[in-house]
């Protein structure tokens, strides 16, 4: 919740500290005429002190409401609103596939180190550092120009449909953070395996897929949770490139697209909330984790 | 008679850090009767725990093994995986040195202990209830109901090592490996669960096989006493005739080394040199390099165990020790410095 | 908040002594480092052409001897534009990862040293920091600022201290509690002495670590920057940049230009994570 | 008998912990104001089992961790509790050094025997490079380390080895107390034996007092002169070695002895209610990561 808090301020703060009259940043790059900016200061009360404009804007922002962009002319929440089903799909879309693909790889590497585990670790090393604008292009390349499986760009109508468009976006979102969970899959299962309670298991005659289930995995859920929870976190910030690749009309496409017009009021609220997913989405993990390890549970509390 | 544990001539080789393989284990044979106690002592890097890491098959990956380990006749390193988790779930228990990292961390006590008597599978869940109490009780644990809903970070490591005796033994086994079970407890703690382990084992009349860097704290609770340096067994005495006129001349060191209630002395005496690890051994004794009375003979040629009154050892100049020694314990090499 | 790396994270207690000896693909992924580093300072004497130079007559032209890339859809030799792209596209990065592992050491260390409330104030510091990703900071300050390097560069520094700063700290705390350290302290030694002399030397492999493996990310991150069009502005050739100029050419087939971009600055990030990774593994190897 | 180099007065130290049904007032006190003195060239024993405050106690003298209430006196001046100027610091370094357990962890490992040592000499001493070069050699030669080892990284080094030069490092500040924190337990009885009688030696040559802090009677007998036994943060026996061994009085310190293993000696069973004695309940102090601030 502190996170959240700083978050807040830094966001709003972030247009008083560079030089200059933060009215003329909200105008949004357009020439500014006297008149105009002193209306944009009066809306955003700009004359207030600081704290007291970034409370006002803190409250309307917790109810939903913050403010009107200047560059769409319409309420922000309303910008945001139409965009955000479309960002949460791709985003969950692409979150199943990490999830599923990612923790299964790095399990199966660790647990037969000997075959899968090689060719995992070299696919995965390599995965790792494909960023998403280029799969979107080898994507688009391949299976939709190409092969003609997908469409290239849009974001489609319906559920079937949109899912079928935003496929391609998707792996190519996924397609990085899959090695990354599988990685740090492969390095906690085969930390546990090592371990010295698992070599207790082993000599008291515990079956394997026993002390698979019951020691290895149990115990190596919990790193893999958090970077499973940091990697959805991590998406919400992705979507701007896969969306911009893919020509699809969300949030992410929105943020960028207001950033390069400057328009201040968007930028703000979507970083807020995308933090504000990050957070959120970290709570729950920590929550996971403290009913997962016993010894957790103190430390969680903070 | 045959033994219930028998090592034969065991060597074992690991995969070193760079290329190649590196003996830790040169040549180990040690037999344990039923109902016997045997001590394996050494000092760090001398193979005694990759010993029981053998025996049990936990050596490590890539490990190398030649020579024969027997139980009840049976050969463990020709066991199929089946009967392999057979024996380790009925047959053998084991205590490791160290409780807090042998458990796993996020089961509870209850979880850990019924694990493994459930494996048996004779038991019905009363039945196995019925017996982790009455072995609870046994190793000193009172509030059992308590105990077994914590977790492992919750208990002493005193009482977690008595909750690891308590799971070797709930299978009933015949053979008891203890791998340094006290080392990593005050010495207070260490008597109690020393004590408790002997109690328990002459009770059962289980067979044990102890592995300690302390040779007293072997000779208490074993009758025959197996001295390794360096990947090899340098002698196996009767435990009231260790440091006798017989001895080795690295056992005599190690006794003469060790400070002792009662006895104070100006100096004490010492073994030159460091103790060297096995892969460092030549063609020679292992412990030619520190021996004081060291002969052109013990560099090049390794000695075979000779049998002495009371049991065998390794070296050369058997006679020779025997005919120079008039009092025990102390082996006059430190003396003549 | 759960501490966490962008690259699974070398054991950091191992890493406490130098000596490196390489394995095959730390080897390959070395060279390809130098040769990239090369080609961003010699780019001017080793490029055929001029990287901006527009030919409307050589557009969309395949591989030939003239041009061993082809052209793009302006014309321009996609060799020279990658070559020459080389230097903002792993300038940028460096400049990113220097401000971060230089303060993300000093807070660190002293973090690690001073402990207590300071300690916990700069953990709680950090969680914010990484609140942040990387990328939406990036954005922020192109909204605030402008476009250009400086503004994503500027933010990436900042949000990359705490990859550098968590991993430090905790292995800088540990050697912190370690008895060599109270045996200097004992004698007399003054903290910043400790600190300078004993403790950074010890860290020092651990901090080339994770710099090379956050110099791949950086890289990532601000080639996604200006694929967005919010980073280098045309017509300064930038790998991200040229990815994002070839898109409209895909659908007409032509792949050339985003494909070989693409492909470059995968072969770097990847170059750059397996050497992180093999320097890792050097270090640890010789801990003994 | 001459005027003690080391006095300890009152020294108390509380740790705060985390509030729980075993501690309901958030303190743990590792030391309970306990007082005791180390005669000019003798050697103590500070004997105690995990738990007992020894090693707090030692931290508390070398000035690692600040004492909540009570003195510590070398050659009967206070130290003060408070933040050191780097001058007293280097001023009690001078008096005071200290060996500890680990030798793996005791030496920084990318620092060469030679300039460890070097470095300590420059710390204190107005020397030129020939003369600590001679000083060096002295100081390797008295615990019986060569040239050869004086060239050498810690990891080239065995155990024992290290301890050596952890030894050497204190000595070249010319203490007048070193204290040794179970500074031979961590190594196998054939090297410990050599170690023990390196300090012998050493004290025979230099008047060095020893504080000497150890679970190991057996070591005690062999290398102190008087002791003090302690558990739970409290004294609980003090006297010469001779006596407080062969006539202990406090029941902790006879069960202490009864249960070092020896020749025939035959472990007992002593709580038949199976709970651990007291002195284990204890919750231990946090692994504290909060040090001295930067000056």
């Amino acid at each position: 919740m502190t996170t959240l808090g700083v978050a807040s301020v830094v966001i709003y703060g972030a247009m008083f500290i560079v030089p200059g009259d933060p009215a003329t940043l909200l105008v949004g790059g357009s020439k500014p005429n006297p008149e105009a900016l002193a209306a944009v200061r009066r809306q955003f009360h700009l004359d207030d002190p600081f704290w007291q404009s970034y409370l006002r804007w803190l409250s309307g922002a917790v109810r939903g409401d913050f403010g009107v962009s200047l560059v769409y002319r319409s309420p922000v929440s309303d910008l945001i609103a139409s965009r955000a089903l479309t960002t949460i799909l791709l985003v969950a879309y692409a979150a199943i596939v990490i999830v599923i693909a990612g923790v299964g790889l790095g399990v199966l590497a660790a647990w037969k180190e000997k075959r899968a585990g090689v060719v995992i670790t070299m696919a995965t090393t390599v995965m790792m550092g494909a960023p998403t604008f280029v799969m979107a292009v080898i994507f688009v390349a391949v299976f939709a120009t190409g092969l003609g499986w997908f469409p290239v760009f849009g974001a489609g109508s319906g559920l079937t449909d949109r899912l079928w468009h935003l496929t391609l976006p998707a792996f190519a979102l996924a397609f990085s953070w899959i090695a990354y969970v599988a990685q740090v899959t492969r390095a906690a299962v085969r930390d546990e395996i090592r371990s010295e309670h698992v070599d207790t298991a082993h000599a008291r005659g515990v079956p394997e897929r026993l002390i698979l289930r019951r020691h290895v995995l149990r115990n190596a859920s919990g790193p893999i949770l958090t970077v499973s929870g940091l990697t959805v976190a991590g998406l919400f910030a992705g979507t701007a490139v896969a969306e911009q690749a893919f020509g699809i009309n969300g949030i992410g496409a929105l943020l960028v697209e207001s950033a390069a017009k400057q328009d201040l009021a968007i930028v703000q609220a979507i970083s807020l909330v995308l933090v504000a997913a990050f957070v959120v989405v970290n709570m729950l993990v920590d929550l996971c984790n403290a009913l997962l390890d016993p010894r957790a549970a103190g430390r969680a509390a903070r | 008679m045959s033994a219930l544990l028998s090592i034969d001539r065991l060597r074992v080789e690991l995969p070193a850090a760079k290329k190649g393989m590196r003996t830790v284990i040169h040549d180990v044979s040690l037999d344990v009767q039923a109902g016997e106690a045997v001590g394996l002592v050494g000092e760090s890097g001398s193979g005694k725990s990759m010993t029981t890491r053998a025996v049990m098959r936990l050596l490590p990956e890539g490990a190398r093994l030649s020579g024969e380990i027997r139980f009840d006749g049976i050969s463990i390193p020709g066991m199929d995986r089946r009967a392999l988790r057979r024996w380790r779930a009925t047959r053998v228990g084991m205590i490791f040195q160290d409780p807090r990292a042998h458990i796993n961390p996020v089961r509870t006590i209850g979880d850990f202990l019924f694990e493994g008597v459930m494996l048996d599978g004779r038991l019905s869940t009363s039945q196995a209830r019925e017996r982790i109490s009455h072995l609870m009780r046994a190793v000193g644990i009172a509030d059992v109901d308590r105990r077994l809903n914590q977790y492992p970070h919750e208990l002493s490591g005193g009482l977690l090592q008595r909750v690891m005796i308590a799971a070797a033994l709930t299978t009933e086994p015949e053979l008891l490996l203890a791998d340094e079970p006290t080392t990593a407890l005050d010495v207070t703690t260490q008597e109690e669960v020393i004590a408790i382990i002997d109690e328990l084992r002459r009770e059962r009349g289980l067979a044990m096989l102890f592995i300690t860097h302390d040779l007293d704290l072997a000779a208490a609770v074993c009758g025959r006493i197996a001295v390794m340096y360096a990947g090899s067994i340098v002698e196996e005495q009767k435990a009231d005739a260790l440091g006798l006129a017989t001895s080795h001349p690295y056992t005599k060191g190690l006794l003469a080394a060790r400070p002792e209630l009662g006895r104070r002395e100006r100096r004490l005496q010492t073994i030159e040199g460091r103790p060297i690890s096995a892969f460092e051994v030549g063609d020679g004794c292992a412990f030619a390099t520190r021996c004081p009375r060291v002969r052109d003979r013990c560099r090049q040629e390794r000695p075979a165990p000779t049998q002495v009154p009371g049991g065998r050892v390794a070296c050369h100049f058997i006679d020779f020790i025997d005919a120079a020694a008039g009092s025990p314990a102390v082996g006059s090499g430190g003396g003549t410095r | 908040m759960s501490v966490l790396q962008v690259a699974p994270k070398p054991d950091s207690r191992e890493i406490t002594s130098w000596g490196a000896r390489f394995d095959g693909p730390t080897t390959v992924a070395c060279v390809i480092v130098v040769v990239f580093t090369l080609a961003a300072v010699f780019a001017p004497v080793i490029a055929p052409y001029d990287p901006t130079q527009v030919d409307p007559s050589a557009v969309y032209q395949g591989p030939s001897v003239a041009h061993l890339l082809g052209t793009d859809n302006t014309g321009r030799d996609i060799l020279s534009r990658l070559l020459h792209g080389a230097r903002s596209s792993l300038l940028g990065p460096a400049i990113v990862v220097l401000i971060a592992a230089v303060v993300g050491t000093v807070i660190a260390v002293s973090a690690a040293w001073i402990g207590g409330r300071f300690d916990a104030f700069v953990s709680r510091a950090l969680d914010v920091i990484f609140a942040f990703p990387g990328l939406i900071l990036a954005i922020v300050a192109v909204a605030v600022i402008g476009p250009g390097l400086l503004a994503p560069a500027a933010a990436l520094s900042i949000s990359y201290i705490p990859y550098i700063a968590r991993v430090l700290r905790t292995a800088a705390i540990r050697q912190r509690n370690l008895p060599y350290i109270a045996a200097l302290e004992v004698q007399g030694f003054g903290a910043v002495a400790i600190c300078v002399r004993h403790l950074v030397p010890n860290l020092l492999p651990l901090l080339i670590v994770q710099a090379t493996v956050s110099y791949g990310y950086a890289l990532l991150d601000l080639s996604a920057i200006s694929f967005l069009g919010l980073g280098t502005q045309p017509p300064t050739p930038e790998w991200g940049l040229m990815v994002a100029n070839g898109q409209s050419s895909i659908i007409a087939g032509h792949v050339e230009q985003s494909l070989y971009a693409g492909l470059t600055i995968l072969v770097a990030v990847v170059a750059f994570n397996v050497l992180g990774q093999g320097l890792a593994k050097a270090f640890m190897g010789d801990d003994r | 008998m001459s005027n003690p180099v080391l006095e300890v007065r009152d020294l108390r130290k509380v740790y705060p912990v985390a509030v729980t049904d075993d501690c309901p007032d958030g303190e743990f006190t590792a030391l309970h104001g306990e007082s005791f003195t180390l005669a000019s060239g003798g050697s103590l024993a500070v004997v105690g089992e995990s738990g007992s405050g020894k090693t707090t106690c030692a931290r508390l003298i070398v000035g690692l961790e600040r004492a909540t209430s009570g003195a510590v006196l070398i050659d009967g001046v206070e130290q003060i509790r408070t933040r050191a100027s780097s001058a007293r610091r280097r001023q009690r370094g001078r008096q005071v050094q200290i060996v500890f357990q680990d030798p793996y962890s005791s030496l920084d490992p990318r620092q060469r025997v030679r300039d460890c040592l070097n470095e300590v000499l420059k710390l204190h001493f107005d020397m030129d490079a020939r003369e600590r070069a001679r000083r060096v050699g002295e100081l390797l030669d008295q615990v019986g380390l060569d040239e050869r080892q004086a060239g050498a990284l810690p990891r080239a080094l065995s155990g024992g080895q290290r301890q050596r030069v952890a030894i050497a490092r204190a000595l070249a500040a010319e203490p007048k107390v070193l204290i040794l924190d179970e500074a031979v337990a961590a190594l196998d009885v054939s090297i410990q034996a050599q170690v023990l009688n390196v300090l012998a030696d050493i004290r025979d040559a230099t008047g060095v007092a020893y504080l000497f802090i150890t679970h190991d009677l057996a070591v005690v007998q062999q290398i102190c002169d008087d002791v003090v036994v302690m558990r739970s943060g409290r004294i609980v026996e003090r006297g010469t070695v001779a006596s407080v061994l062969e006539r202990p009085t406090h029941p902790y310190t006879q069960r202490l002895l009864a249960s070092v293993p020896r020749p025939g000696w035959t472990p007992r069973r002593r709580t038949t209610t199976g709970e651990p004695p007291a002195s284990n309940g204890h919750p231990l102090p946090p692994e504290s990561e909060t040090k001295e601030p930067l000056p």
